[in-house]
């Protein structure tokens, strides 16, 4: 079926294809659905529901029918063939309405770049070109999106002259200027798919699909762009519309101004002999671009009483004969068109029925933006009516269809737009051939008494009775019938469809079209991939691994990492043919026996400095900061107004007006922005300044009895005695040849330091405590044992949002002197109050080889009643113990502090494990560890 | 040529749904908001207690709003008592409702995997598994292995930037054509002598002497001896005409659908760790839904970073979804609260009842929500699976803190 | 995606903010002299109105600045930002 | 004993390996000298840190200045209303910065080790950074004299446009994440 020339492919180069199992060969410049039909390929799908015969109908991204599925050179479901460019290779297959993911990864990348300019113009067809051009004659920063492979949009499948040339040659000639000015950018293979606040558009662009298996791997095979855009010209053209008659869904029906293209710029005939069915002059200027390509056109039927336009006139001068004031009834076939019957009783051999009811303007990003629409009565169509943002349609978009008038208002758009921007400059209005037409006929529906072959979506195979049975069963919204008959819904969502749905429900209920409206446009307006959407993100890149200056090492001694947050903390250093058990027990052992260290630098820190420091934590911690002496570090604990604890950390005082604060490792941030919110929104008086220095520090824990002595070797410089360097004071210190602030801190009940050295020396200092060869390195498993064999909690873990300091038996860290702190008035709340909270205590498993699993709950009975089994708390943390001997675990109990001594028991699979309450500190309650 | 896909084989509707109709100038009761709750308390409030002289008005069209909008997912296995205590009411009714209201809702009970990524995560499944267990509701905590097994396109690999590290699992939880059920409450409730009006926004709340007398309506003022809201995401704006603030806030929540898609996942996974959650429908498009926008809004369309965040999550667990492609997005409205948990019950003014805040979760409890609302409203006290869910908890602090128990509570 | 316009930095995406909610809810001057039902609507309670919303957004990501906005919730137009302590704009 | 080591020592080899083509120059300026300053700006403290500088803090938002060249230059970037990020080779002038604040109402704090500082330099320098960056980096918008806070990918950066190319202030633990980020942005064009 292919022409002998004409058209815009590369007749000099083949292009081998296989669908269906067939081989079959194309041309640069072909779609898949242009090869096909050039092939004589009529059937490309089979009905979703009905399993009917389906071939190609449209030209364009709106094509209900041909959604193919790739097979080579990679998988992917579900594209319109009319929008896959053919490739050498390309391997693709009929669907029968549903798609088939590849089982493989996708070796493809994707990724996704910002964008900004003054002008935004979507669509570069006549009207988009014209506003283009008008736009960037001023110097403005302009960027056109289109599509397609090449610019021109309907001036590629039509024979209009623009200028005086032929009007795709004008496009290419329009374009080449545009991408040789340094302040413009053309976005071929690019579509423009959703219009979001303050001009927010996101666009794909396909880069590497039409290379097929040749497409470079370092290349990103599709691309978003989010473009943020001053104001926007959407020049996105119209699509044809289809008209309900029986048998409108075979093969061989198509919409009139598709079959011109194919015939114009594909250089393919769609059919040997056609009949068309329209009710406007554009599709009669179809026609007869068909006859000329050689298209034995058999009859034009036209509902419309007597169209007098010019081409009608060319019609009857070339003796095709026009049906006036006739429909066509029905088409009819066996797998695809051979006869079509009109309402003039005729029976008319053909292979091709082209049809147009009409064009929709393309307002599905106008209407995006929140703009919003009108139906226009005498186009029978939905125009733009009005937009809060900085937008407008040219051209047929807008329901100006004859090209001189898309041209000059394009030019209008585009020079409106970048008024803006930039001083006006005047343009001319690229010059085309008037057409005096006559005033189309909105037609929708061809009366008959069944209409179960009369199909408004042909992707859903919805008929004109499905839509009657849904307004039968008393619906009356269209959203209701969409709904109901799933319309509207499938691949293309509507496109040729959604107005047609939308007439026949008016018809049946007797109502203007106008008044029920239609469905709601939602991005994206065509389908993006996810790949596409997900960009670089994924894998490694997916979300930033946070690592500390010692990271390099822990991998290099085989560290296996804990996610927290952001950060990969080592969790513990398995040696070889240790287990984690094995590995925390010996880690633990080291820390309570000798010497161990861990990288804490993770924990966030944020300097407090100015007059009002010390009063401004008094606000927010529940414990008196200011009180805190210059050289003392002190524990603190943060609540919410709710009272519920929000963060843990000790405070340093550096300076009378200089805290250093130190916050949990995932809070980190939002302790920063909490004190912040405060100190700014509240308290803006307070003379106050926080920076973050969480990275400027690394931070290691020495932990244990010989910790003293190791840092004695390291610092020699420091007292480190217990007199001289008391527990909860810090000391500026050369260690291991670094400048540090050390602290005499401990979260595991141990004698400990905690060395802090800005982070471009903490690999050497930890590597100087490694090479004493009397350190072993620890983990967060580690340090999570140890600390709670303390009793102390972790914020996040043995807390959630639920629990107050008093809780967790932490009283003592809550002031009575202060008048008011964050939080403090919610502890006299009724709820807060009472005894019976959930309060955090220790379990001792009856067995101390059983360790519960954290997550666990507590029931009073050792037997299970019926469900609902009141439960009285859970287990938070749980462990095996080096120190203790045994397993232990921290809970929170309802009314838990005073059930010190009581035996509870822990469903766990299908036994109930007995355990017995105990204070939360568990190891040295006297505290007399911490100075060695 | 493919098989036939399932979509061939949905069932039909029925030829007779409900007619929306003119207000009459009086009912015994008015329930603001035709979408699901409101739906299922004009059913219950008909079937349970044979209160029928009742109007349900809906601003747009019924089922328009949330009902319309959400991903469909049933489950009940929630941390606390409270909420399993509704959420488990609403599933055991779900599954008897197809029968007991003669209508196809495709309920399908393919069960709910929430995935665990961190150690707090897995403490957190554990606890809720095992909370479940003792309050009667199925519930399992799968190890990655067993995850893959329920579901074997998830990637378990330990080399992926949050691998899995588990799951729970409810295998009763699925999910349930939300169409359907709004029309199956719909007719049902039509053939008991429930009224539905469209396009009839309510402006005003009409308050005499402490007590409700009526609403006021685009269409006119309209008496009724009691007015039940179920307004989602606009609760505050009709509260706000009685003089009513509530701990509200409205959000946009975003959902999306994927192409028609030969079948590959069999379940319901949601991570709230990287805030995706995808079921495959019947037809075969996967059904998406991501985290709400930050900020309040009444618009109904999220932002797009949103959507681009939540694919490249989906692909971290699920790479085979790579090119699939997004066929449409929208936007809801919910209201949230405080702590993640709805308020049910009644108001300081006599005769109006309030139903809200359910966030994320209004879908899965409408059944339970309606069976709990028509029962307040009917006996003008709560019921008592909806007691805890009183306005008052959060004067006195008892608050059902589903935020401490999920970040999200889909 | 907002543009929302930081008082200070000038327009900057949305994803730059963190969304504080209602603005000029002042911490009470004496929280302890607050029945338990005026504590629990300066806990909980804030407007949700479908309109002129005042608001409070951070420029977490740039300067770190907190800052009021008057934004339509219907519409997510912002009508004016302010500075704290800047007396609230009339909303065009 | 091991010497001190930047966030970014790593990927030196790759950066250059990125270098070696006309598009792009990728580099980590270690160690460099970074000052966070708060303070007034209306307040002497203010005129009198700007001396110690040798250049007045920048009160126009989104601006920076440099001054001195060598071993004296300092770039000193408007990070917040009260908030300045000094930033000089190795081993300069804290001392003097606090001298120049002395006892008044203000911070003067180290952060050198905060963040590290990559250069993103060459021709294609804009096109890479927009892959992850949403401000319009156009020479005519943010050109030399510019600089802000604000994202790249999904690291917090300060960002400082020079003539040829851009200064990326990364938290140190963010920068192995964005190096890698940025030579697989970069593929496209190093290729």
């Amino acid at each position: 079926m292919r022409r002998d020339g004409g058209g815009r492919i590369d007749r000099s180069r083949e292009l081998r294809f296989r669908f269906d199992g067939q081989e079959y060969t194309g041309h640069p410049g072909d779609t898949l659905a242009s090869a096909l039909l050039a092939n004589g390929v009529r059937r490309v799908a089979t009905s979703v529901r009905l399993g009917r015969p389906r071939g190609i109908f449209a030209a364009g991204g709106e094509e209900p029918n041909a959604v193919v599925q790739i097979e080579e050179p990679f998988p992917e479901p579900m594209l319109p063939a009319t929008t896959v460019e053919l490739y050498d290779g390309l391997v693709a297959s009929s669907l029968a309405g549903q798609g088939r993911l590849a089982a493989g990864p996708d070796p493809a990348r994707y990724d996704a770049v910002h964008a900004h300019c003054d002008v935004l113009v979507v669509g570069a067809g006549p009207a988009g070109l014209a506003a283009a051009r008008a736009a960037a004659a001023t110097g403005a920063r302009v960027i056109l999106a289109d599509d397609q492979p090449e610019p021109g949009g309907s001036l590629l499948g039509s024979r209009d002259e623009v200028d005086g040339v032929p009007g795709a040659d004008w496009a290419a000639a329009t374009a080449a200027d545009l991408e040789g000015r340094p302040e413009v950018r053309v976005l071929r293979r690019t579509t423009v798919f959703g219009y979001y606040d303050d001009n927010y558009l996101v666009a794909v662009e396909r880069r590497t699909n039409h290379l097929g298996a040749a497409a470079p791997a370092h290349m990103a095979r599709e691309r978003i762009w989010r473009i943020r855009a001053r104001r926007v010209v959407l020049a996105t053209g119209a699509h044809e519309r289809p008209i309900a008659f029986a048998g409108n869904d075979l093969p061989g029906v198509m919409l009139a101004g598709a079959a011109r293209t194919y015939a114009t710029r594909y250089g393919v005939l769609p059919g040997r002999r056609a009949v068309v069915f329209a009710a406007n002059d554009g599709a009669h200027a179809a026609a007869l671009d068909l006859a000329d390509a050689g298209v034995d056109v058999a009859a034009v039927v036209d509902p419309r009483p007597a169209p007098g336009g010019p081409w009608a006139a060319r019609l009857r001068e070339r003796g095709v004969e026009l049906l006036a004031g006739h429909v066509v009834t029905a088409a009819r076939g066996d797998g695809q068109v051979s006869s079509v019957e009109t309402s003039s009783g005729a029976s008319i051999d053909a292979d091709l029925l082209l049809v147009s009811g009409g064009w929709n303007p393309v307002v599905h990003l106008y209407s995006q933006s929140g703009g919003t629409l009108r139906y226009d009565e005498t186009i029978g169509t939905l125009v733009p009516d009005g937009s809060g943002q900085a937008v407008e349609a040219a051209g047929a978009a807008r329901g100006v269809f004859a090209l001189p008038g898309c041209l000059a208002d394009g030019t209008g758009a585009g020079a409106r737009a970048a008024s803006a921007s930039r001083p006006a400059r005047p343009v001319d209005v690229p010059r085309a051939e008037e057409t005096a037409e006559d005033a189309p006929l909105a037609y929708w529906l061809v009366p008959a008494a069944d209409y179960t072959e009369h199909f408004v979506d042909l992707q859903r195979d919805v008929t004109v009775a499905d839509v009657h049975r849904a307004t039968g069963a008393g619906l009356r919204s269209v959203e209701h019938v969409k709904r109901y008959t799933t319309a509207g819904t499938a691949h293309d969502q509507g496109k040729t469809s959604g107005l047609l749905t939308s007439a026949v429900v008016a018809e049946a209920l007797g109502v203007p079209v106008a008044e029920l409206g239609t469905t709601t446009f939602r991005a994206p307006y065509q389908p993006v991939s996810f790949a596409a959407l997900a960009g670089r993100d994924r894998g490694a890149l997916h979300d930033p691994v946070r690592v500390t200056a010692l990271h390099e090492w822990h991998v290099a001694n085989g560290a296996l990492f804990e996610n927290v947050g952001q950060w990969k903390r080592p969790w513990y250093y398995p040696r070889p043919g240790e287990d984690m058990e094995a590995a925390v027990l010996r880690e633990c052992a080291a820390a309570r026996e000798g010497v161990a260290a861990m990288d804490a630098s993770t924990l966030g820190k944020i300097d407090v400095i100015g007059p009002d420091a010390g009063e401004f934590l008094d606000r927010l911690y529940t414990n008196l900061m200011s009180s805190l002496k210059v050289g003392s570090v002190r524990y603190g604990v943060m609540c919410r107004p709710d009272g519920m604890v929000f963060d843990d950390g000790t405070v340093i005082r550096v300076a009378d007006d200089h805290f250093l604060v130190t916050t949990t490792t995932g809070n980190a941030a939002a302790v920063l922005d909490w004190m912040e919110e405060w100190l700014q929104t509240e308290w803006p008086w307070l003379r106050v300044h926080l920076t973050s220095v969480t990275e400027q520090w690394a931070t290691v824990a020495l932990v244990g009895p010989g910790s003293r002595e190791v840092l004695a070797g390291l610092a020699p410089g420091l007292a480190v005695g217990v007199d001289d360097f008391p527990f909860m004071t810090w000391r500026e210190a050369e260690v291991a040849g670094v400048p540090a602030r050390v602290c005499r801190i401990s979260f595991s009940g141990e004698l400990a330091f905690e060395i802090n050295v800005t982070s471009w020396d903490g690999l050497r200092l930890w590597t100087a405590i490694m090479d004493t060869g009397l350190v072993t390195p620890y983990g967060t498993e580690t340090m999570h044992v140890l600390r709670a064999e303390k009793g102390y909690p972790i914020v996040g873990q043995d807390t959630d949002g639920t629990v107050t300091p008093h809780d967790l038996g932490m009283s003592w860290v809550v002031s009575k002197k202060k008048p008011d702190f964050v939080g403090k008035r919610s502890f006299s709340r009724a709820d807060t109050m009472r005894a019976d909270r959930k309060q955090l205590v220790g379990l001792l498993p009856e067995d101390p080889e059983v360790l519960l699993p954290e997550g666990t709950h507590l029931v009073a009975t050792g037997t299970l009643p019926e469900p609902p089994v009141p439960m009285l708390g859970h287990v938070t943390s749980s462990y095996r113990s080096a120190a203790l001997g045994r397993t232990f675990a921290l809970a929170l109990v309802r009314g838990g502090q005073g059930r010190h001594g009581e035996r509870l028991y822990a469903p766990v699979g299908d036994t109930l494990v007995p355990v017995t309450v105990t204070s939360h500190v568990l190891y040295d309650p006297e505290g007399a560890r911490r100075d060695g | 040529m493919s098989p036939r896909p399932p979509g061939a084989d949905l069932p039909d509707h029925p030829d007779r749904l409900w007619s929306a109709g003119e207000p009459k100038s009086s009912y015994d009761v008015v329930i603001v908001g035709a979408g699901g709750h409101g739906l299922a308390t004009a059913y219950y409030l008909a079937r349970n207690h044979g209160i029928t002289n009742v109007a349900v008005l809906e601003r747009g069209w019924l089922a328009g709003g949330n009902m319309a909008r959400n991903t469909t997912i049933i489950r009940s296995n929630y941390l606390w008592d409270e909420s399993a205590g509704i959420y488990e009411h609403a599933l055991k009714l779900w599954e008897g409702l197809e029968d007991e209201l003669d209508y196809p809702l495709l309920f399908s009970q393919r069960g709910v995997l929430n995935l665990a990524h961190s150690l707090q995560d897995v403490r957190d499944g554990v606890r809720r598994v095992e909370a479940n267990r003792l309050n009667g509701v199925d519930a399992e905590w799968l190890d990655p292995r067993q995850v893959k097994e329920v579901c074997p396109i998830v990637e378990i690999s330990p080399d992926v930037r949050y691998p899995v590290m588990g799951g729970t699992f409810q295998p009763r939880a699925g999910i349930a054509k939300h169409d359907y059920v709004a029309w199956g409450y719909a007719r049902a409730a039509a053939a008991l002598g429930v009224e539905f009006i469209e396009n009839c926004e309510v402006t005003g709340l009409r308050v005499s002497d402490g007590r409700i007398t009526g609403v006021d309506t685009t269409r006119g003022s309209i008496a009724a001896g009691r007015v039940a809201l179920c307004a989602a995401g606009h609760t505050s704006v009709v509260a706000a005409t009685a003089g009513i603030d509530l701990p509200l806030q409205s959000h946009p929540l975003q959902a999306l659908v994927s192409e028609l898609l030969e079948p590959v996942h069999p379940t319901v996974v949601m991570s709230n760790a990287v805030h995706v959650y995808v079921s495959q429908a019947h037809k075969g498009e996967l059904v998406m839904g991501a985290g709400i926008d930050a900020a309040n809004s009444y618009r109904q369309r999220g932002a797009f970073h949103i959507i681009e965040r939540q694919m490249a999550a989906a692909l971290e667990l699920f790479p085979i979804f790579a090119r699939a492609h997004v066929l449409r997005t929208w936007g809801g409205v919910v209201d949230v609260t405080p702590d993640a948990s709805p308020i049910v019950g009644l108001t300081p003014v006599d005769g109006l009842y309030l139903n809200c805040g359910w966030g994320t979760g209004g879908f899965k409890a409408t059944p339970g929500v309606g069976w709990c609302f028509a029962h307040t409203v009917a006996h003008d006290e709560p019921h008592p699976l909806a007691a805890p869910f009183s306005l008052d908890r959060f004067v006195t602090g008892a608050l059902v803190d589903e935020h401490g128990a999920a970040a999200v509570a889909h | 995606m907002l543009l929302i316009p930081c008082p200070w930095c000038g327009p900057r995406e949305e994803a730059e903010f963190h969304y504080g909610g209602q603005a000029h809810v002042a911490y009470p001057e004496d929280p302890a002299a607050l029945s338990d039902e005026e504590w629990a609507r300066y806990l909980f309670f804030r407007d949700n109105p479908k309109g002129v919303f005042a608001e409070r957004w951070s420029h977490s990501a740039g300067c770190r600045r907190w800052f009021n906005a008057l934004r339509d919730t219907a519409t997510n137009q912002i009508h004016g930002v302010y500075r704290v302590g800047e007396p609230r704009p009339v909303a065009s | 004993m091991a010497e001190r080591r930047s966030p970014a020592a790593a990927y030196a080899g790759r950066f250059e390996a990125a270098s070696r083509g006309e598009a792009l120059r990728l580099a980590e300026l270690p160690f460099l000298t970074q000052i966070d300053v708060r303070v007034d700006p209306s307040s002497p403290a203010a005129g009198d840190i700007g001396d110690a500088l040798g250049v007045p803090l920048p009160v126009e938002p989104g601006t920076a200045v440099r001054a001195g060249s060598g071993a004296d230059e300092v770039t000193v970037a408007w990070l917040g209303p009260d908030e300045w990020l000094v930033v000089a080779p190795e081993g300069h002038r804290l001392e003097l910065l606090r001298k120049g604040l002395g006892d008044r109402h203000g911070s003067i704090v180290d952060v050198s080790a905060q963040r590290t500082t990559l250069l993103v330099a060459g021709p294609r320098a804009r096109d890479l950074l927009a892959h992850g960056c949403a401000l319009d980096l156009h020479p005519s918008v943010f050109g030399p004299g510019a600089c802000a806070q604000t994202t790249l990918a999904r690291a917090q950066v300060v960002l400082i446009p020079r003539e040829d190319g851009f200064l990326v202030l990364v938290r140190s633990s963010f920068a192995a994440y964005l190096a890698e980020w940025l030579l697989d942005a970069a593929a496209e064009y190093v290729a």
